[in-house]
């Protein structure tokens, strides 16, 4: 077993990619996720395994930075919350449009707009319908503890580099900025530029004689050729829902009500399905790992023995409409949340159940 | 003596570099960007690292760059080939990296991307095509524009009033520590090229010497957005561009020590 | 004494008639054909081939680099 | 066993702190932990608050609105947070500064003169440490050997030295903490 | 009637601005909307109306000016092309936090990342999803010709300053580059400040002793405050779909097909309709004018004499998640589409129609 | 004489201006920000402006600012206040418009709408804190950080070598001729609070003239970020911030004339 | 009637501005009209095209992919769109330049020697409107009085002391046109 | 002659006991209390009020603008 730790959500973010052999990291200080970047700076991997840190002028630029060295086929990843992942929205594009693997992890606060610097949810249409221009989707891992903070880094980079696009973490403030214990898998060395050439060949790493130049590049003027390059990118994303989808399943067996929520809002759904077992009522909680693939399919096997289903989310209710379009909109969905940064408590989220479901 | 006699494989004494790829380029006819591609490909040549040079294209005329020049390279989004370039030196500080950038995404779009990755001494060569317009769109002012001169943009002439003055960003960074060698060539003479071609050399050369920015403004003609046929493009470019964006060093640090 | 000949070959099918050549020839070499290449362009020649020198100002400055330039020794 | 603690003051008083050598003292006893902080925007001043959940199983969530036991520190934090605790649970708090005291019957209140002792005591760094003593004297969760863990885990090591003060802090907070 | 003239789907954007009474116009070159801002340097409404007209250096400054604009209550514009949009991410969600009137248009080309130059579709989920951070929404109006370029502007700044929010007008490139007939409507006075005074007492116009200071501003640091103004937003979209929904229906009264199409693709499904009657085929089009709020309710109640819906969208299938929502997964509903820059024509249209329905 | 025959009404000399609202600031102890403000809007008060003027904060500490200041504000975001401001003077000409920032906020993500701001000669005020530090985020490196000084995000010191200089972005934009004065200034001294002053004043009246850019930084203090007491941080201010950023007048029209 | 036309050709052979006063006059006879360009990425050179039409009706799709009248001006065109022409349909073109010539058999095919007859005029700008006088030669859709308003309304003031020639260009061109 | 006597009036509870205060007092009149105010502030006063001139450079460097200056003439 690997090395126990106390740590930040996002302390055990930097952590693991530093362990997990990566190249680089480019960010920006925002609230709240600075920690990633301070952790990396004050580790200083640059002197251990070589990892590049760099603080970038902005968002913009930093994930532009991520761009130049995923088309090096290198491991490198930013993070930032809400306001600056959206001024990332074009890079992005930019990155699935040029099939380049990187993780991208938002540390989702309350918006719109400059917002507070709270935890929130509302970041999940942004982050599982592109909210970058043109048809592409990111595979996005929402972790629920500071554990999988730590874990999800190694599995974006694998999912980032089996597809070749990008991934995002898509966590909160609660879970960055809270401590637990995680135990933290061990190093993996960065690979050699030899090994890198090897696992992409088609990075941009200096044309030699046994190769043709290698482009990175998302722009295809001739239309029909922009439209098999999408065709490309859609069998991609329905692959990655054949092979990589993520859930968990906690007490479903014989529940007859359901939550479905991710990240903290899991969390505190865990503990209200106990609150509400306690009383005798059947709830088990869904819990979508990954927003995009959509646990789709499970959800709907799931859905035959349900009655309801209450997504819990803070925010407004956005995945609530990729559940209902799951189930088919067989079973009543409906929404329950806090949001702007307040985050409901078990107790709420089991008596907003009751009263949705159970008349009070 | 016969023509026939003189065409012979042994008698060739310029021919265009093999580092073009087969691809005929894009660019309109007389347009300075061929003449700067193949400068630049002539060095990389010269200096043996044609495997060991990553280029970033920008958005721009020469976003097609990458299909012509026969050495890798990346696109990158409009205005931030400097922060691509800058992750791309740092992960492989053993390669040649170069950005070729217009004066619409180096200047105006770009300006943070540009000012910053100078301000850091990044290791890298910088190439700036000065044509004052924004040539792939159709010709809009750019912050190059001379005054009183007309885009689709400013139709009546760029008025400075409203518009602002053109930005002289190459004395701008020519100013910031990072930035070691800066200097304003052109491409429309024979000896113009030849400049430029030197330029470039020792903005390679630089390079291999970690000594930070190496900037390159190449003030160039783009006689579609500017409507006039290339040869008078080429003297406009004299007698209105040049008095503007002089040519000739800005920055050299060998002067600079003595 | 030797002199310098010289001569230019012109990629017809890749030259786009721009005309740079023109003005940066010395000895007033080139000139555009009446003709048009594949793409419609009317295409470089050399007018003057005896005033040839090979002096490769021409291929330098072109555009699109699709001029050769030869050049050789005679004895005069 | 499940603890959910709140400890709430103002920035400098070693909030934030005292709820972390908590926790990292759960991990030495082999318990699950989480510290969850408020965090606002200022960085100095204001007030800070974080909740700790010590517990022998698997902590659920970790964002609680009832705790068990709640640790206050000025007077701010006691308006906000007396209502927290759970009928049944224990108040902690230092008088100093306090103009509305606790009034809750269905929980035990206890009060610690922290900040007089540690001036009493010439060390003000302390302080934290002596509420902690106070606390833990009440509701043994965490074994005292741990405690001198988990502060031997949370400070760098160039501060080690400063372990014996700590340690004298908490062992004068438990004998100082008395039921209102 | 108002004059009437053969223009450019942009053209008419940029005229409608002037007649409508704008105050200004922010804007950044790229293709296939540059001839907005062209128009409106040419036509200098500076020295008419007093409107002014700015080249920004960036889309970013671009939106950023909007915002400015905007605060002071006056009627402010700007446009781009979807990797400009992208990049205006931050700053939609600024002016949707700060409760701003403003008009945005996006002439949609090809993505994700550089892509094409080329018309599509493909950021509807961006536009009507939020592709900013946080809970917000624009209301989206899709013209399909270039009347409706003219006319939409008129009534985005209605909505805009009814709603105090940000409008997207999204267009594409088709029609954005084509000519055809337009009506333009009669030219509207620009407000004196007295009268924007009088209109936005929120504007900041300098303060004078007869009120509070105006703050205009979208940040929150208390997230129960930061909530509630979340809840008015909410509250703001229900209204809008509540007021002004807006769609049309062709041809749907006997349909038992339809096409649900909005944009260019509108305009092609309306022939394929003409196709398909002329076959005997008994088909429709729902049009969905505004995007967001989508016409939910409309086609619900027309879905109960149809017997499949095909999504037509120049792109992989976005809108489609709006109609199964709408439709509450009643009926059938296929998507078709090119993409990437590729037109679909009203025969390939047609016969997706037949193949998916009709058995080929 | 006893005190309460000194303290009354008609003795009054100084007193914090009518300009500001009920709200107490929220800067940490011993901050210059909130200095900065005052002298800012005593200058309003004297010009009796206040009916006129528009300000746009940023995103920084001093986001905050338009809760403090009775003056119609807009917070733009990180960066982009010059963009913001440009709209608002262009829209109301006849209205006084500043832009108060830091230097995270001027001079890293906003440097394009800094530069293109000050390029186009826009005619509102700039105010810039320059306290080395993203103060607001818990003391990040800031692009004007000095060189060894440490911040989170370099805790052993900025190493130039990895970081980059310091950047001036002030002495750059002084050579912009859109912009017309510029002084770097402090408020942390009765003497310095006193100039600090008269250059707000005189950035003010310059709007009046249409003169374009008046830009005034004042190098401040973050004691917070840098770890110190106030008055420490005053003290080191002087010791190692004055030095690389001195302290006067850097573009004077006045003098240019001479 | 309704009448979709494809006009294809080397940008600069003023494709677009043929297209522009076909639409134009169309308007001046009071038919819908729409006129749909493809632009592509190179500012000169490269091949361009517009598509327009003209009917009596309402215009439902202004993208069409088979056409009524193709106007082919080089062979890069002719290769793409011979085959865009519906069955019974015709295609006027100009042979200069072109190797490959037509070979359909099911639409009726024109040529028009429009090049050579500006070069003989010795005004190569009409080129457009001689090849636009052939079509309306073959297909009188618009009245070539509304061909001269139409003509008045694209081009700007200044430009229209020009009109008198190329109401000539037309006027040639629906001369020398003749089927193959 | 004509004394110039002064005297300051802190905002107690909006004082922050930053302190820069007291090295700006060319008279050295001020210090810190040892109670602290409501915010748990040690707050700014006169510890030697006779010393006042009045000449308000404590006031215009308190980053708060919570001192308030008085200054009234008095026959020596
Ligand atoms: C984000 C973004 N904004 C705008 C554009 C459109 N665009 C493409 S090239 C260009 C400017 C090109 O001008 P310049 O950089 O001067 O290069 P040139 O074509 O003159 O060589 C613009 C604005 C884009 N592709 N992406
Ligand atoms: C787009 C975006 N990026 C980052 C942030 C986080 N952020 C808030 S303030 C700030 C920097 C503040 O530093 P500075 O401008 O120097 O102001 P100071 O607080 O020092 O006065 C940053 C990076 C943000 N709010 N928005
Ligand atoms: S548009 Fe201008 S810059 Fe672009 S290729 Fe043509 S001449 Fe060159
Ligand atoms: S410069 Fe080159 S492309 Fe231009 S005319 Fe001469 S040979 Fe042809
Ligand atoms: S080589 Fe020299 S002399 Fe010969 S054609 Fe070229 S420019 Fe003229
Ligand atoms: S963090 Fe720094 S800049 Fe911000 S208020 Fe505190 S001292 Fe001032
Ligand atoms: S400067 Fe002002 S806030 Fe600071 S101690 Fe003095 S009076 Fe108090
Ligand atoms: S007014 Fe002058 S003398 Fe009096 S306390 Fe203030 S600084 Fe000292
Ligand atoms: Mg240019
Ligand atoms: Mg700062």
């Amino acid at each position: 077993m690997g090395e126990l730790k106390l740590m930040k959500g996002n302390e055990a973010v930097a952590e693991a990619a530093i362990r997990a052999g990566a190249d680089g990291y480019f960010g920006y200080p925002i609230t709240p996720q600075s920690e990633i970047m301070e952790y990396l700076m004050t580790e200083k991997p640059y002197e251990t395994t070589g990892m590049v840190v760099l603080q970038a002028e902005s968002e913009v630029a930093a994930i532009n930075m991520v761009y130049g060295g995923a088309a090096c086929g290198r491991m490198v990843m930013t993070s930032s919350s809400s306001p600056g992942i959206s001024l990332k929205m074009e890079g992005i594009s930019y990155l699935a449009g040029a099939e380049l693997p990187a993780v991208i992890v938002n540390v989702v606060r309350g918006g719109p707009g400059l917002g507070t610097i709270q935890p929130s949810q509302s970041d999940y249409f942004q982050a599982t319908k592109g909210g970058g221009h043109g048809d592409y989707r990111m595979y996005v891992l929402a972790p629920a503890s500071v554990q999988e903070m730590s874990d999800f880094v190694k599995i974006g980079f694998e999912m980032a580099f089996k597809y070749l696009n990008p991934v995002m973490i898509l966590s909160d403030g609660a879970i960055g900025q809270m401590m637990e214990k995680v135990v933290l898998f061990d190093p993996i060395p960065r690979r050699t530029p030899e090994e890198i050439e090897k696992q992409c060949p088609w990075a941009t790493t200096g044309k030699n004689a046994n190769r043709k130049h290698n482009v990175i590049t998302s722009l295809l003027l001739d239309s029909h050729e922009q439209e098999q390059h999408v065709f490309k990118l859609r069998d991609k994303y329905e692959r990655m829902q054949k092979e990589d989808v993520k859930f968990e399943k906690i007490q479903c067996d014989d529940a007859e009500f359901l939550f479905v929520a991710y990240g903290s809002s899991a969390r505190i759904c865990q503990k209200a399905v106990d609150i509400a077992r306690a009383q005798g009522i059947k709830v088990g909680l869904f819990r979508p790992i990954t927003l995009f693939p959509f646990p789709s399919e499970e959800l709907l096997k799931l859905s035959s023995q349900i009655k309801g289903i209450l997504s819990v989310e803070m925010s407004l209710g956005q995945m609530i409409e990729d559940i209902k379009l799951a189930v088919e909109c067989k079973i009543p969905v409906n929404h329950f949340g806090r949001t702007g940064g307040v985050i409901h408590s078990p107790g709420e989220v089991f008596e907003a159940l009751k009263s949705t479901y159970l008349g009070g | 003596m016969d023509i026939k006699d003189i065409i012979k494989p042994e008698n060739i004494v310029y021919q265009k570099t093999k580092l073009f790829t087969e691809k005929p380029l894009s660019y309109c006819p007389g347009c300075g960007h061929g003449t700067a591609h193949r400068m630049l490909l002539e060095v990389l040549e010269e200096m043996n690292i044609q495997d060991k040079t990553v280029g970033i294209a920008p958005v721009g005329c020469s976003v097609l760059a990458y299909e012509f020049l026969d050495i890798d390279m990346q696109q990158a989004a409009h205005g931030r080939a400097p922060a691509v370039a800058t992750a791309v030196k740092r992960l492989m500080p053993d390669k040649f990296v170069f950005t070729y950038q217009g004066d619409g995404d180096l200047a105006a779009i770009g300006t943070a991307e540009t000012i910053h990755a100078c301000n850091r001494g990044e290791n890298f060569t910088m190439i700036f095509i000065n044509n004052g317009i924004y040539g792939m769109t159709g010709g809009q002012m750019a912050p190059t524009t001379l005054p009183g001169m007309r885009a689709s943009t400013c139709p009546f002439g760029r008025d400075t009033e409203i518009m602002g003055n053109p930005l002289k960003i190459t004395e701008l960074l020519a100013q910031l520590p990072g930035v070691y060698y800066v200097t304003r060539q052109a491409v429309h003479t024979p000896n113009a090229v030849r400049k430029t071609k030197k330029a470039l050399r020792i903005a390679f050369e630089n390079q291999k010497l970690k000594k930070g920015i190496s900037f390159v403004e190449i003030v160039s003609n783009c006689n579609s957005g500017w409507k006039m046929t290339p040869n008078q493009s080429n003297k406009w470019m004299e007698d209105n561009m040049f008095p503007f964006y002089p040519l000739g060093d800005i920055k050299v640090p060998q002067l600079e020590k003595v | 004494m030797a002199k310098v000949k010289g001569a230019i070959v012109v990629d017809i099918e890749k030259c786009k008639g721009c005309s740079v050549c023109i003005p940066a020839c010395p000895q007033e070499v080139i000139l555009l054909a009446k003709e048009v290449n594949g793409k419609g362009y009317q295409y470089a020649y050399m007018e003057k081939p005896d005033a040839c020198t090979g002096c490769v100002n021409c291929a330098i400055v072109c555009p699109d680099g699709v001029i050769t330039v030869y050049r050789t020794k005679v004895e005069a | 066993m499940t603890e959910e603690i709140i400890i709430a003051g103002f920035g400098g008083q070693g909030v934030l702190s005292m709820g972390k050598i908590l926790a990292y003292s759960g991990i030495m006893q082999n318990q699950e932990v989480s510290w969850m902080p408020s965090y606002g925007p200022e960085m100095r001043g204001g007030t800070a608050n974080v909740t700790v959940i010590l517990s022998d199983e698997m902590i659920s969530s970790p964002i609680v609105n009832e705790f068990d036991t709640a640790i206050i520190l000025n007077q701010q934090s006691m308006d906000k947070f007396e209502k927290t605790v759970k009928p049944g649970g224990i108040l902690v708090y230092d008088p100093n500064g306090i103009t509305r005291h606790p009034t809750r019957k269905d929980i035990t209140i206890y009060s610690i003169d922290a900040t007089d002792e540690a001036n009493r005591m010439g060390n003000v760094k302390i302080f934290n440490m002596i509420v902690l003593g106070g606390y833990l004297k009440i509701k043994p969760v965490i074994l005292i050997e741990n405690i001198i863990k988990g502060l031997e885990k949370s400070l760098p090591k160039r501060h080690h030295g400063l372990i014996p003060e700590n340690k004298n802090g908490v062992m004068r907070g438990m004998e100082i903490v008395k039921q209102n």
